[in-house]
């Protein structure tokens, strides 16, 4: 049982099946993930249907250039960690950790950003549950269930950055002890789909909370 | 109720004997095709016994003929159903115009009702044979569902909505009520009977226990009408801050922003309840919301008034229902 | 009837056996990244200067095209599903296809309440 | 019946003796021993679901509904359902029989990621932990389908603990359903192609596709209705804002192809077990498992057909309506393959071919009467009424549980090295049937009727017909605890059963019972087709000698 030692786990016939199996394994995670994202961005369509006027107007209560420049940051993280599984591939040691340094203090920006954006939103009572204000009053009702979905998709979209930043943290150790070359990368490689995941997720984030309706 | 074993449900509407029907065509398919593989499976059973312990099965392993053939036969049997099935489903959802309206209202654990006239009942449902009756039903609390087996239907009574039912009761006598959504502790308590009653009998009930009669439905709402200073707003004249009702109920009205909408039970409720969801063209969002401020019984009432003002001279439903039949603006 | 299946069975190990992905031998240079990000700082920006025109109901479709053709970018170039096997292809597909089983068939009961009352 | 001459010892290395500690099982990375950690825990789910039947049954004897109050009743039915739907019948097949079996049944050493599955079985006791909590703590009364804004607002139960426990339920299965499939695509033998894959496999491929898409859904669905709850944000509460319906949507779009986790497992079990007794080739092999496909993907777009009376759209509900009606098919191509498959067999009538005939049998009537409530019109009438229920049980129990029991019956000599008393075993499979059809058929009588479900009391009109489904729900729970006991005793005394008692084609009877820890001495190579018994000769001299080994004795069966 020295599975943690040797790069090929015992149940595997050779590398190129174990590589095959973990990808096979973190696409399929993927395809769970567009579901579960899924559940929200339907509800999030159904109740944007329902009030189209009210959606409009408490959108209209985020703060749109943070939220760009926060697409911005999230891309440039993306840019940092698609480098840092090439110098994997590449086997240049490095690079791979100040890649995935990088890619950190990116993500981590991104979530400052987001938790300024937020506390201000508490400022405005726009954090529903927490005294909850909005005017004009009689729009409070839906009002209040933007933001209950803006809350619950940002949220969940922070979470899911927040354990990235994990797996980043773990992934900047290995790197440190040399444990990634160009034979075993896998961890690093699945770990950039998973951020680059993320990433996606925000893309469709920002046009629907932030941008559709900022013209009315 | 007749003591004993009862294995078959009364039949008391115009859609219980077209939904019998359908049921026996499906009984026929299902109990076809239940003994053709039951008895198929006692034949092999004694046919193909093992004899010998080293014996083994023919090599008879595929066939694309067989496999279409019981893939295409079964499916157009059940094409029949499904058109069959949803011819029905639709008549059930196109009360004919000229169906007299009873409005119901479940919350836990009862049904109230309210007959245009005025009548009022708990649990209890009076109606005239041979007469369509469309029901137009609100929640106050959570999904109930209103059941009368006799009549072989039921529909949602959906919190936020209006869902309808209607029916022509073609038996009298009295048949179980039931909701059959599960609602909470008394679920099973949630129900009454169905009265089906002569024309003369229900005319009698109708008039009600007090001497000078009820009050009517549309007139209870228009008294609401002025205690919630709806009419301050809502001049006759369009001279007032909001739009005149005049007319407004089963038309179209153009809303700010360029879309219009039907201004049918749905839209009055929603305009009431969320007035700022849509805002007619030219006016202000100004209305406060009169969510729990009014109860659903009130909300039936003042929807009854809007309607009453849609069309003084026939008589309150007979142009709503037929504007209603034609598609809203998607 | 032994062909069919024969025809069959070579199918679908044509799908699973093109599992040796070497990734690693094919995967973009850091030149193709670079074009892909600047492009996607391109369509960020461009998507907030256009959700300040009103376009009316147009402005939903926009945006979502815009985030549609970014998306598919970092899918195909860094996620590096280009270079994939099919079966990789075929798992991202499938969960679009189910994303679009649940909104589409969710949706056709919301729009089409008016239909028919 | 073939505990011929060679075997009479188990064999000397095996999974169950490899290390006898609690750590040994507790931290095994082994799917043959976290199998069998979910095997004790789904039974312990079972009999705590079980236990709430017979106390809604009993209930149900009178009219009046006496025995419990209307409170507890509905939590009683309640927690059945959660219980038995969430943590036994989804997990059941799949999660014990389906860990043990892949793996053996492909030529691999163990699933893709082992560390996983037995994470998933940690899981999974998590979230049933929550879920015990939430019935010790007094329960909840939302029934099993939380329907808003019941669940998220009105009801008085432990509606978050229950949630939760579904909800960290849901990441079991999702990562099982994971495993399976990267197991299936990159571990199989050398020579095990695609169409050579047992039909157990390419069901439960199909299956953990329904996981892997269908679960986080209802993972999230059930998440907002806790936060409605928590924060009282109205996503589904219409008095906030919220539409119910929605929930209904997100709901069904996992729970109805759940219904499918169920079924499908099952099928391929019979699928398994049909050729084996019947020493036949399965007939139309790419049709059943294309059927099976059929039935995952299909089982998708149905979901709207528990929404006919919920306001649902007309348009909405008659391409339901339709699409509902595709799922006869592929349903149908199965059960007319597994009867061309016994005809022209050679059948023998052992107690897994029992219950594969009872699956057959009641899963006829269930899919028949699913007719009726895909049928427009009809689902007016008869829905949320008895009838419903009884057809979903028919579904649920005649066909999953009976697949399931067969299953167990079928492998068992394989997962314990020992056989069962096959008279016995053939009786609990005779009572199980009985007891069944009494305590639901009826129901679809009630149903009909008018009866609706979840009524803790009744008119009295229906007093008969409860009476008899509460007298056949006693021989029901009867049944049940035969085979329990049966197999406790096999453990220890019952006869070795050597590496393929039956005998059986596929590559899990190829090496020892038990199997030893890596399942195979060597990689197996596959060279013959799928359920093929004359193409094998070391199949048929195996036969030849059991043949002449019983001859003079002449024992009769």
């Amino acid at each position: 049982m020295s599975e943690s030692e040797s790069i090929l786990r015992g149940h595997f016939r050779d590398l190129p099946q174990q590589r095959a199996t973990a990808t096979l394994g973190m696409w399929i995670f993927m395809a769970t993930e567009i579901m579960f994202f899924g559940g929200l961005f339907l509800t999030y369509t159904v109740n944007r249907a329902a009030y189209p006027g009210i959606f409009a107007e408490a959108s209209h209560h985020l703060n749109v250039v943070l939220g760009t420049v926060n697409t911005a940051v999230l891309i440039c993280s993306s840019m940092t960690m698609a480098m840092a599984v090439y110098c994997s591939h590449k086997g240049r040691q490095k690079a791979l950790s100040i890649y995935l340094i990088l890619t950190m203090i990116l993500g981590l920006g991104f979530l400052g950003i987001k938790a300024a954006e937020w506390t201000e939103h508490f400022q405005h009572h726009l954090v529903p549950g927490f005294n909850f204000q909005f005017s004009p009053a009689a729009a409070a009702g839906p009002a209040q269930l933007y933001f209950s979905l803006y809350f619950a998709m940002t949220g969940m979209h922070a979470l899911h950055m927040i354990i990235g930043l994990g797996i980043l943290t773990f992934l900047l150790i290995e790197s440190f002890r040399a444990r990634y070359t160009p034979e075993y990368n896998t961890p690093v490689e699945l770990s950039g789909i998973y951020w680059h995941f993320v990433d996606i997720i925000w893309i469709y984030l920002f046009p629907l909370l932030y941008l559709i309706d900022i013209h009315k | 109720m007749q003591p004993g074993l009862q294995l078959f449900p009364d039949s008391a509407s115009t859609f219980a004997s077209s939904v019998d029907w359908l049921f026996a065509y499906l009984m026929a398919v299902s109990i076809f095709f239940g003994l053709l593989i039951c008895l198929g499976l006692i034949y092999i059973a004694f046919r193909y016994h093992r004899r010998a312990p080293d014996e083994v099965g023919a090599d008879v392993h595929s066939s694309t003929l067989l496999e279409v053939g019981w893939m295409v036969v079964p499916f157009l049997l059940c094409l029949v159903m499904f058109f069959w099935g949803a011819e029905i489903y639709i008549a059930e959802r196109q009360p004919p115009s000229q169906a007299m309206e009873v409005y119901v209202v479940g919350k836990q654990w009862m049904w109230k009702l309210q007959h245009t006239e005025g009548r009022k009942e708990i649990n209890e449902l009076h109606v005239p044979v041979n007469r369509p009756v469309k029901l137009v039903m609100a929640s106050e609390d959570v999904i109930h569902d209103f059941y009368v087996p006799a009549f072989r239907l039921k529909e949602d009574v959906v919190p936020g909505r209006y869902t309808t039912l209607w029916f022509q009761a073609t038996k009298t006598g009295q048949y179980h009520l039931f909701c059959s959504q599960y609602c909470g502790t008394n679920h099973a308590l949630m129900g009454g009977w169905v009265y089906v009653m002569e024309p003369a009998a229900y005319e009698a009930w109708l008039g009600g226990e007090s001497a000078n009669g009820p009050v009517s439905l549309a007139a209870g709402g228009e008294q609401l009408f002025n205690s919630l200073a709806c009419h301050t707003c809502h001049q006759p004249d369009n001279k007032g801050r909001g739009p005149s009702l005049m007319g407004v109920y089963g038309s179209t009205v153009k809303l700010e922003g360029g879309q219009t909408v039907l201004a049918d039970n749905q839209y009055i409720r929603e305009s009431i309840l969320q007035p700022s969801a849509k805002i007619v063209e030219g006016y202000q969002p100004l209305m406060p919301t009169f969510q729990g401020l009014v109860t659903e019984d009130q909300l039936l009432q003042l929807m009854a008034y809007v309607k009453s003002l849609g069309a003084p001279a026939t008589g309150p439903s007979v142009p709503a229902t037929a504007a209603k039949a034609k598609p809203a603006a998607k | 009837m032994s062909g069919h299946n024969e025809r069959l069975q070579e199918a679908a190990e044509k799908i699973d056996d093109q599992m040796a992905i070497h990734a690693d031998e094919h995967s973009p240079s850091p030149k193709a990244y670079l074009a892909v990000f600047l492009t996607l700082l391109c369509l960020t920006f461009l998507t907030y200067e256009v959700a300040l025109i009103n376009l009316g109901k147009w402005n939903v479709v926009v945006a979502l095209a815009i985030a549609f053709v970014k998306s598919t970018l970092v899918a195909l170039v860094f996620m590096h599903v280009y270079q994939s096997s099919r079966r990789t292809k075929l798992v991202v597909v499938a969960g679009l296809v189910w994303l679009f089983f649940l909104i589409f068939l969710t949706m056709s009961d919301y729009l089409t309440r008016h239909w028919l009352y | 019946m073939s505990s011929s001459a060679q075997t009479l010892a188990l064999p000397r290395k095996n999974y169950l003796n490899e290390g006898y500690g609690v750590k040994s099982w507790l931290l095994t990375t082994d799917h043959k021993r976290i199998a069998l950690l979910y095997l004790v825990v789904v039974t312990f789910f079972f009999f705590v679901g079980g236990f709430f039947a017979v106390l809604i049954r009993i209930n149900l004897l009178t009219p009046a509904g006496t025995f419990v109050s209307a409170e507890t009743y509905n939590r009683l039915f309640t927690m059945h359902g959660i219980t038995m739907v969430f943590f036994f019948l989804i997990p059941s097949i799949p999660a014990v029989l389906g860990n043990f079996l892949i793996p053996m049944m492909i030529g691999a050493r163990d699933l893709a990621f082992p560390r996983l599955n037995l994470l998933s079985w940690y899981i999974y006791v998590a979230g049933g932990l929550f879920t015990l909590y939430s019935q010790l703590a007094g329960g909840v009364d939302t029934g099993w389908t939380f329907y808003t804004p019941l669940s998220s607002v009105y009801a008085n139960g432990h509606v978050v603990a229950a949630a939760l426990g579904i909800f960290i339920t849901g990441f079991s299965s999702i990562l099982t359903g994971l495993n399976f499939i990267v197991t299936i695509h990159t571990m199989r033998a050398p020579g095990m192609t695609w169409f050579r894959l047992p039909l157990f496999v390419w069901t439960h491929y199909a299956t953990s596709v329904i996981f892997i898409l269908g679960t986080p859904v209802i993972a999230i669905a059930i998440a907002l209705v806790a936060m409605e709850r928590i924060f009282h944000i109205g996503f589904f509460n219409p008095a906030w804002g919220g539409d119910p319906i929605l929930f209904q949507h997100l709901f069904w779009f996992y729970s109805h192809p759940a219904v499918y986790i169920m079924i499908l497992p099952a099928m391929g079990v019979v699928s398994e077990i049909v050729p084996t007794f019947a020493r036949k080739r399965l007939f139309g092999y790419h049709f059943v498992a294309a059927a099976s496909f059929g039935i995952a993907v299909i089982g998708f777009l149905v979901w709207g057909h528990h929404m006919f009376v919920s306001s649902e759209s007309v348009y909405s509900a008659m391409s339901f309506s339709f699409l509902s009606y595709l799922v006869a098919i592929p349903s149908a191509v199965k059960v007319f393959n597994w009867m061309a498959t016994l005809y022209k067999g050679s059948v023998s009538y052992q107690t897994p071919m029992l219950y594969a005939m009872g699956f057959i049998g009641l899963f006829v009537i269930g899919g028949l009467t699913g007719l009726f409530l895909a049928c427009l019109g009809m689902d007016v009438h008869v829905h949320d009424t008895y009838f419903v229920i009884a057809h979903f049980h028919y579904i649920m129990v005649g066909g999953a549980v009976m697949g399931y029991m067969g299953g167990l019956h079928y492998w068992w000599p394989k997962i314990s090295g020992r056989l069962y008393s096959e008279s016995l075993a053939k009786f609990a499979a005779l009572v199980l049937f009985v007891g069944f059809n009494l305590t639901f058929f009826p129901q679809f009588v009630l149903g009909y009727m008018g009866m609706p479900r979840r009524y803790h009391s009744y008119p009295p009109e229906f007093q008969v017909l409860n009476v008899m489904s509460t007298a056949g729900a006693s021989i029901l729970g009867i049944g049940y605890l035969l085979p329990m006991a049966y197999f406790i005793w096999s453990m220890r005394y019952g006869p070795i059963a050597g590496p393929n008692p039956w005998p059986a084609t596929g590559l899990e009877w190829q090496t020892s019972s038990p199997p030893p820890p890596e399942n195979f001495e060597v990689t197996p190579v596959v060279t013959w087709e799928p359920y093929d018994f004359s193409g094998r000769p070391d199949l048929m001299a195996e036969l030849a000698a059991q043949a002449r080994a019983e001859r003079p004795v002449s024992e009769g069966q």
